[in-house]
């Protein structure tokens, strides 16, 4: 039954890449909608085995690592593989009617797309760094891919900077896990962890660590490297965007993430954990505040992704050296924030492509007097910004409230500013966007209603984002199934 | 309480508010109701009997009542009101009817209501009532003059209004309740004493023309409708009257030194405001003037019952009395300002007599209601009686005051004269100046009067002895009208409302002071617009050379993170 | 109703939701389909109004409605009603219907209605949340969630100067909400509860960081309440339409900030606690301030409803420094003018609304000679602006004399200095506008004057202002009548606050 | 000092070629060339560091394999971008200052 499972879950993704790549987009799109639902059957059917049992390690095919690949299932990872079946499911259900069949490089789309969700799997199953690394190159080599698929001279030239960027970052993150093999004789992110506690005090541990940081920093668009970010989501076609930036750059964060729970204690510094901090603080200010200067919508969103990133590394000042409460809220926040972000950056992207299909436009000045036909994907689009100010009830309040708990407990007041200065710049964002669609004076009197399916997706992402918070209990308590050895 | 009396009371009050209903409806018959109107207040005040009647849901816990004082000053203002609106209904034209009931029946209920009001929470919604529908009245006319006249009204009734409020907050405080009746006692054990009686005095004395809070009545009375002035100036002013007799600590020891200041406002209203009034030229302002004067002889009371808390019960009466006598007085010589003279002699004689004569009265003309006051007053305010600095000068200043009054009144008679209007007057006009003058006259005569035998009824008439102290006065007062009216040409003008002037000029300063640009809220300064105008340009090419750089960055951030590992 | 009534708990959410389903009802009904979302509309409001009655009397009887469910680990979302909520739940219900006739009739004819109504009916539905709140956290929720749905209502019309003033709207209210925020989630820390408990759940000794956080909480209700320095959007906002203006200022948005403060210190940290730590003294004095300057600027201002959104500025700081007396009787007076402003200030809106759509008066000195031609509206409006200044027997009054009584009962005598100078600045300004109404003769024709017929203006914005202003004068008069406002206060204060 | 050691301190020297080329060059196909020698560069510090640890180990040998592996997809789905890129631009650089954000949704 497991190992169904968790083929299902690594396997069905790559198979359904390779087949869908011989057949065309239409047909393409009847496979992948079977293959979403095996998704996120699969999803479901795993949360229901860990919640009934526990957390496991799982060697795929029998082969123990470090040769053959070996799996963490734990809760954090079954909350990201559902978290990933929700989103993928619902931006590959939008693309397939947003985009247009007809144009024949989209046959593409389909296999790239399922390349993606498998790596994203990989990489919240993983266990090991180097199929870690495998996971987000896997990533990288698909999102570039889609991002430059059938787009002109600015998609490519996107594209060509995103992936330099990434390849650097992928190069970085491997060079330490190599010095680490080299220090520690492991791949496992256990084992090491096990070492660097045992031995502490290891020459060149600290290199390796800076270089993974590093490398993953610039994967996931830590300000100050985060030029390559805006070009690529904001050009995409939208689907693309809300998978980029829902997805993708979790991915390379949650190994960063996990690096430093698991080494951190021993390999970090307070001067890192605060750098950390200082440039995740940086991040949230200035992408604000590029998001309020972007005359363009896309950019809007994705400048606010940006901001958005600089959060999740708040989580490095507080959880190094406070006590375990404090770092457990820290952690439940990230994660809420993670999901949240995902949740609602998606829902965002994919209302700004259908607002850009009514009107034509991608300039926020366009959207002038929009708001007089209500259109659904301005609200889903404004619900998701409620989630990004973090207002309640929303996920992104959940995750604020908690990370200004794990600030304040922790004593680094200081966060807490950061916290709530990015609240109110989000706030500024989103509000431009409302404003722009209040302008009455414009000669629109007409207005296209796109299709009700590509309505209704953002919308339910919209809501589930706003529903987080309400839910968060429940949703921190899947995170924190127990995990056992076995499986 | 019976029923009945139950009815009458709400009838008393609340009949001038069922006759505002009509008004969307009525035409120019609504003028008709306007002396019935208070004759279920009048019926009220001629049925015997102290009645209370508690509304603990109405207000903060309501009480209303009548006894002996109250039923005086509420014959009083029923009888002005039910005379000025029978004036009312032969002098007003069609122009702005409605405004004008509508803002005589919200006052008349006032009037009424405060009356009866046992507690300070009616008392003061009665009193604010009175005060602000009257503005309505005051610059019925529309004109310039009005206007103004209103504007200084308003004011001063605000401030008033606000005194007083602080005055009654300060007093129920200590109280703990809102009765009226326990007031004084409690005042006079406050803490602040004397502020709170300091406060209640101003706040009434607004609308009983202080001195130098007087400004609004030479300026209203002239320029107010004939029976809206009449009403003002008969009953209404009382109003302020009866709120110092009602609140101020009489009876109770510690104010003396209250009384002698009262005594002193008392002499220079009275002598002051006959000085000023007789430079006037309207007729109208004269006798607001004459007012102010008559209400600085009954601040004498006032001042002596405040000092003297022995003799209250004593002085009360005489207040009452005074204040009948001199409302109904001045009623009648308010109404009778805009009564044509007839053309034939006789009648024209008659209508002389008639307009002279509440005139005397108010000097104190034997076999009049002044003769009868003044008796009385002279008799409370006996020196040796009252334990005051001011005591012995009181005397004199009573016969000074009686000079002063007569003067006046023979200045609004040789106005009057000047303005030497014939013709006929409507029958209502007429009959509504009548009833007032003949009220003034005759009412006195059969009221029970009983302060301790001094003026009991029926000895009211003056002994002989009197006779002279009362006569004399007039004579002297004849004496130098007639001399004034030969010698001098021509009055010097002193515009009404003396001191007002000076006050106006101050206000002017202070408004424009006010329009001054601190009050206009603050305006981000130049430079900050400027730094806000450049921002988006500079972050753009910020943001472009970190994209160029970026990867640069990169590197000097390993280097960095190795160094703090 | 019985005690164990098995839908009691689900009466507050039973309340809010009614005017939640209405939105979703309304943005969901296409544009032209007017009669059915009046219908919609009014039959929600009646419904809630009933709703919120069924509670009242429960709660004057001692029931306790209460449904709570966790949300965050420690964080509760709490819906109850006690006394305190059912006095502004009540008033939002109340005034829900009036302003919603009201909107009905002030924009027939006019475009969005569909937006304007579905947000109309958030804002409500969020007013609601605030009132029966059970813990800081919950009212936060509906706080921020009141901004949202007022923003679209300031910039409903679109122009510049509505864009202008929802920008300036957005960046007060979100700044307050997030000082909101951190002073809860730093009171949360210090404490580990957020539960609105009488007599407050902070515990003495006041450390330094209870005071900053009292400071803070405030501050992100003073923006709301409009206290100074934080009043600068409320003049602004009164571009949007007239029942919008009545909305902000009489029920929805002052007031809950007002009433946020006064949860804050009588449910948070407890009014006697406050008292005795000395942090009600400098908020006194704050509000003492803010009264007299919006009674100031309000002075000098030529548009009539920019005069009404300063006085507003000054007579919500009533409902602080009652409060801040810490007496039962400055209490019961600053929580009655919670009610009392609100009436009266939405007469006042409304009035300013029906010259505005039938005359296109919106200047002061336009005003003249309107009483002839619109009578009932200036006669409400003069009831209104009588109130306002606190003349007797109107609500005005009630409210200053029994903060009068309890300024000298928590022997802070300068209050009543400030009470007065108000009232002398309130009437220095509402005066001059009923005269110009009453006794200025019409020289001109009307900006833009319409006609409706027989009446003076179209029914539905002609009946509002009426009812509210008799209810001015009915509240006034009868003060001390058993469910009158005052009463209620009362109730509230001997019952919960200072037995 | 061991051999393997000294390939990885090579490794760690090319590495660091690698990324200086990444960082000043601007042609493209140079950043690529650049790219790969990071690649060759981190395999042999892979290799090398791992020997020089813990003996003679299997492991680093699959690794470096399977990094090969995806550095060859890598450089092939650039050299197709870039292909591509030239085709519409007639450019080879990714000039700094042109305006990223115009085109499409």
């Amino acid at each position: 039954m497991m190992s169904w499972l968790m083929a299902g879950l690594l396997f069905t993704p790559l198979a359904w890449a390779v087949v869908s790549l011989l057949v065309g987009f239409r047909t393409g799109r009847w496979l992948s909608w079977v293959g979403m639902v095996l998704q996120v059957g699969a999803s479901v059917a795993l949360w229901f085995a860990v919640a009934r049992e526990s957390g496991f390690y799982y060697a795929l095919g029998g082969w123990q690592a470090p040769l053959g690949i070996e799996l963490q299932v734990d809760g954090l990872a079954l909350t990201f593989v559902l978290l990933t079946a929700a989103v993928a499911s619902a931006c590959g259900l939008h693309a397939g009617v947003y985009l247009d069949p007809d144009k024949p490089w989209q046959r593409y789309f389909w296999p790239l797309f399922w390349f993606l969700w498998a790596g994203l799997n990989a990489v919240w199953l993983g266990a090991d760094l180097f199929n870690l690394y495998v996971g987000l190159e896997l990533i990288t080599l698909s999102a570039v891919g889609l991002v430059a698929l059938g787009g002109d001279a600015g998609a490519l030239r996107a594209s060509l900077r995103y992936l330099l960027a990434a390849l650097v970052g992928s190069m970085a993150y491997l060079l330490g896990v190599a010095l680490m093999y080299g220090q520690f004789g492991t791949l496992s992110l256990a084992g090491m962890s096990h070492l660097a506690q045992e031995y502490p005090g290891l020459e060149g541990a600290g290199l390796a660590m800076a270089l993974m940081m590093t490398g993953l920093a610039l994967k996931t668009a830590l300000f100050p490297l985060h030029g390559w970010l805006p070009p690529a989501h904001g050009i995409a076609r939208s689907p693309v965007s809300a998978l980029l930036s829902a997805l993708v750059v979790k991915a390379s964060f949650f190994i960063a993430a996990r690096l430093w729970l698991e080494l951190g204690p021993n390999l970090g510094t307070l001067a890192l954990a605060q750098l950390a901090g200082v440039l995740g603080a940086l991040a949230v200010l200035w992408g604000s505040w590029l998001a309020c200067l972007q005359p363009q919508l896309k950019q809007v969103v994705a400048y606010s992704s940006v901001a958005q990133i600089g959060y999740l590394f708040l989580l490095f000042p507080l959880t190094w050296g406070v006590t375990e409460a404090v770092s457990q809220q820290a952690q439940q926040g990230m994660t809420l924030q993670v999901i949240s972000h995902a949740l609602a950056k998606a829902a965002m992207f994919l209302a700004a492509g259908n607002l850009i299909l009514s009107t034509g436009s991608n300039r926020v000045s366009d959207l002038a007097g929009v708001s007089r036909f209500l259109p659904f994907s301005l609200f889903s689009f404004g619900l998701a910004g409620v989630s990004l100010m973090s207002l309640p009830p929303t996920g992104g309040f959940a995750a604020k409230w908690l990370l200004l708990q794990a600030s304040l407990n922790s004593g680094q007041w200081w966060w807490t500013l950061v916290l709530l200065a990015g609240g109110l710049l989000s706030a500024a964002y989103v509000f431009r966007i409302y404003r722009a669609s209040f302008v009455e004076h414009s000669e629109l009197d007409q207005f296209y209603h796109p299709p009700r399916r590509l309505e209704a997706i953002p919308m339910m992402l919209a809501l589930m984002s706003l529903g987080l918070g309400l839910v968060a209990e429940p949703l921190l308590s899947v995170m924190a199934l127990p995990f056992g050895e076995g499986g | 309480m019976s029923p009945e009396m139950t009815f009458l009371v709400l009838a008393a009050v609340g009949l001038p508010l069922v006759w505002l209903l009509l008004v969307p409806v009525a035409g120019r018959w609504l003028r008709f109701g306007l002396p019935l109107l208070p004759l279920p207040a009048l019926v009220l005040a001629l049925v015997p009997g102290d009645w209370q009647w508690a509304l603990p849901w109405l207000l903060l816990d309501s009480l209303w009542l009548l006894d002996d004082l109250r039923r005086v000053f509420l014959v009083l203002t029923a009888l002005l009101w039910c005379s000025a609106g029978l004036f009312a209904i032969g002098y007003l034209d069609g122009k702005h009817l409605k405004r004008f009931v509508v803002c005589w029946c919200l006052t008349l209920c006032g009037n009424l209501g405060l009356v009866i009001a046992g507690d300070a929470g009616s008392f003061y919604s009665f009193f604010a009532l009175m005060t602000f529908a009257s503005y309505g009245l005051v610059v019925h006319d529309g004109s310039v003059e009005a206007l103004h006249a209103g504007r200084v009204y308003m004011v001063m009734a605000v401030l008033g209004e606000m005194l007083l409020l602080a005055g009654l907050i300060l007093a129920v405080a200590v109280t703990g309740s809102g009765q009226l009746a326990d007031l004084p006692e409690a005042i006079a054990k406050a803490d602040h004493a004397h502020l709170i009686t300091g406060l209640l005095l101003t706040g009434f004395g607004v609308k009983a023309g202080l001195p130098m809070l007087h400004f609004w009545l030479p300026l209203a009375h002239p320029v107010a409708p004939t029976p809206a002035s009449a009403v003002l100036s008969g009953a209404m002013i009382k109003a302020g009257l009866l709120g110092w007799v009602l609140t101020l600590p009489l009876g109770h020891e510690g104010f003396r030194d209250w009384g002698d200041a009262l005594v002193i406002a008392g002499a220079v209203a009275s002598l002051g405001g006959a000085l000023i009034g007789v430079c006037q030229t309207q007729t109208k302002a004269v006798l607001a003037y004459s007012s102010i004067s008559q209400m600085g002889l009954m601040l004498l009371l006032v001042g002596a019952a405040l000092a003297t808390p022995e003799r209250v019960d004593l002085i009360l009466p005489v207040i009452a009395l005074y204040a009948l006598h001199h409302g109904l007085a001045k009623g009648a010589l308010f109404l009778s300002s805009t009564v044509r003279l007839p053309r034939q002699r006789v009648s024209r004689g008659l209508f002389w007599l008639l307009i002279a004569l509440p005139g005397f009265a108010l000097a104190g003309l034997p076999w009049t209601s002044g003769a009868l006051a003044k008796l009385a007053m002279k008799e409370v305010l006996k020196a040796d009686k009252l334990a005051m600095v001011t005591a012995p000068y009181l005397a004199p200043l009573m016969t000074a005051g009686a000079v002063a009054t007569l003067l006046l009144v023979l200045r609004f008679l040789w106005l009057q004269r000047l303005k030497d209007e014939t013709g006929r007057n409507p029958l209502a006009l007429t009959l509504g100046w009548s009833l007032a003058t003949l009220g003034s006259l005759l009412l006195f005569w059969w009221l029970p009067w009983q302060a301790e035998g001094l003026v009991a009824s029926p000895r009211w008439l003056p002994e002989s002895y009197q006779y002279w102290p009362l006569l004399w006065p007039i004579l002297v007062a004849l004496v130098i009208g007639g001399l004034a009216a030969r010698l001098i040409p021509r009055a010097p003008r002193i515009p009404p409302g003396d001191a007002l002037v000076l006050l106006e000029l101050g206000g002017r300063w202070l408004w424009s002071w006010l329009e001054r640009p601190v009050f206009r809220g603050p305006r981000a300064p130049a430079s900050l617009n400027r730094l806000w105008r450049h921002l988006p340009g500079w972050s753009a090419s910020a943001e472009q050379g970190l994209r160029a750089g970026g990867i640069l960055a990169l590197t000097v951030l390993i280097l960095l993170m190795a160094a703090l590992l | 109703m019985a005690e164990d009534f098995w839908l009691n708990p689900w009466l507050p959410l039973m309340a809010l939701a009614t005017s939640m389903v209405a939105a979703v009802v309304i943005f969901a009904l296409p544009e032209e389909r007017h009669g059915l979302r009046t219908g919609v509309n009014l039959a929600a409001s009646l419904l809630k109004l009933g709703l919120i009655t069924v509670m009242v009397w429960g709660v004057f009887q001692g029931l306790e409605y209460r449904l709570d469910f966790t949300m965050m680990p420690g964080i509760e979302f709490v819906l109850r009603a006690d006394p305190l909520s059912m006095m502004f739940a009540g008033l939002s219900a109340v005034l829900w219907v009036l302003t919603t006739a009201y909107a009905v009739g002030y924009l027939e004819y006019s475009p969005n209605r569909s937006r304007f109504f579905g947000f109309f009916s958030l804002c409500v539905a969020s007013t609601t949340g605030i009132a029966l709140a059970g813990n800081l956290f919950t009212f936060f929720l509906f706080y921020e969630m009141l901004t949202l749905a007022t923003y679209p209502l300031v910039v409903h019309r679109g122009t510049e100067k509505a864009l202008a003033a929802g920008r300036t709207y957005i960046i007060y209210t979100l700044s307050g909400g997030a000082l909101l925020l951190l002073g809860m989630a730093w009171l949360y820390a210090e404490t580990g509860t957020l539960e609105f408990t009488q007599g407050g759940f902070v515990e003495g000794p006041l450390t330094p960081s209870l005071a900053i956080i009292f400071a803070l909480l405030i501050a992100g209700l003073g923006v709301k309440a409009a206290l100074f320095p934080l009043h600068g959007w409320l003049p602004q906002a009164m571009v949007a339409p007239a029942p919008v203006s009545a909305l902000l200022h009489a029920v929805a948005v002052v007031k809950a900030g007002a009433f946020g403060i006064v949860r804050v210190v009588n449910d948070v940290f407890g009014i006697e606690f406050a008292r005795d730590e000395g942090l009600l003294l400098p908020l006194a004095w704050l509000a003492a301030f803010t009264i007299t300057y919006g009674s100031l600027r309000a002075l000098a201002q030529q548009d009539l409803k920019r005069m009404l959104a300063f006085s507003t500025v000054s007579q919500v700081s009533y409902i602080v420094l009652g409060l801040c007396l810490a007496s039962p009787l400055g209490m019961v007076g600053g929580l009655v003018h919670l009610l009392h402003q609100g009436i009266m200030k939405i007469t006042l809106f409304f009035c300013a609304g029906n010259y505005a759509e039938t005359l296109g008066v919106h200047r002061i000195d336009e005003l003249d000679g309107a009483g002839r031609r619109m009578p009932a509206t200036s006669i409400a409006f003069t009831i209104g602006a009588f109130g306002m200044i606190g003349v007797p027997p109107l609500a005005g009054f009630i409210t200053k004399w029994t903060m009068g009584l309890g300024a000298l009962e928590a022997n802070m005598p300068w209050v009543v200095l400030v009470l007065l100078v108000s009232s002398v600045l309130n009437a220095a300004y509402f005066l001059p506008v009923v005269h110009r109404l009453w006794f200025r003769a019409r020289e001109r024709d009307w900006p833009e004057e319409v006609r409706w017929g027989r009446l003076e203006t179209m029914s539905w914005l002609l009946w509002p202002p009426v009812l509210t202003a008799a209810a001015v004068v009915a509240i006034g008069v009868l003060a001390s009548f058993q469910f009158s406002p005052l009463s209620w206060a009362e109730l509230l204060v001997n019952r919960e606050y200072l037995p | 000092m061991s051999v393997h050691l000294l390939y990885a301190f090579a490794g760690a020297g090319v590495f660091t070629i690698g990324l200086f080329g990444m960082v000043f060059m601007v042609h493209l196909l140079r950043k690529l060339l650049a790219f790969n020698l990071m690649g060759s560069g981190t395999f042999l510090v892979l290799v090398g560091l791992a020997q020089h640890r813990n003996g003679v180990d299997p492991v680093p040998q699959a690794l470096v394999l399977t990094g090969i592996v995806v550095a060859i997809a890598a450089t092939a789905l650039a050299l197709v971008l870039i292909r591509r890129y030239f085709h519409l631009t007639g450019q080879v650089t990714l000039e700094p200052g042109s305006r990223d954000d115009e085109g499409h949704s």
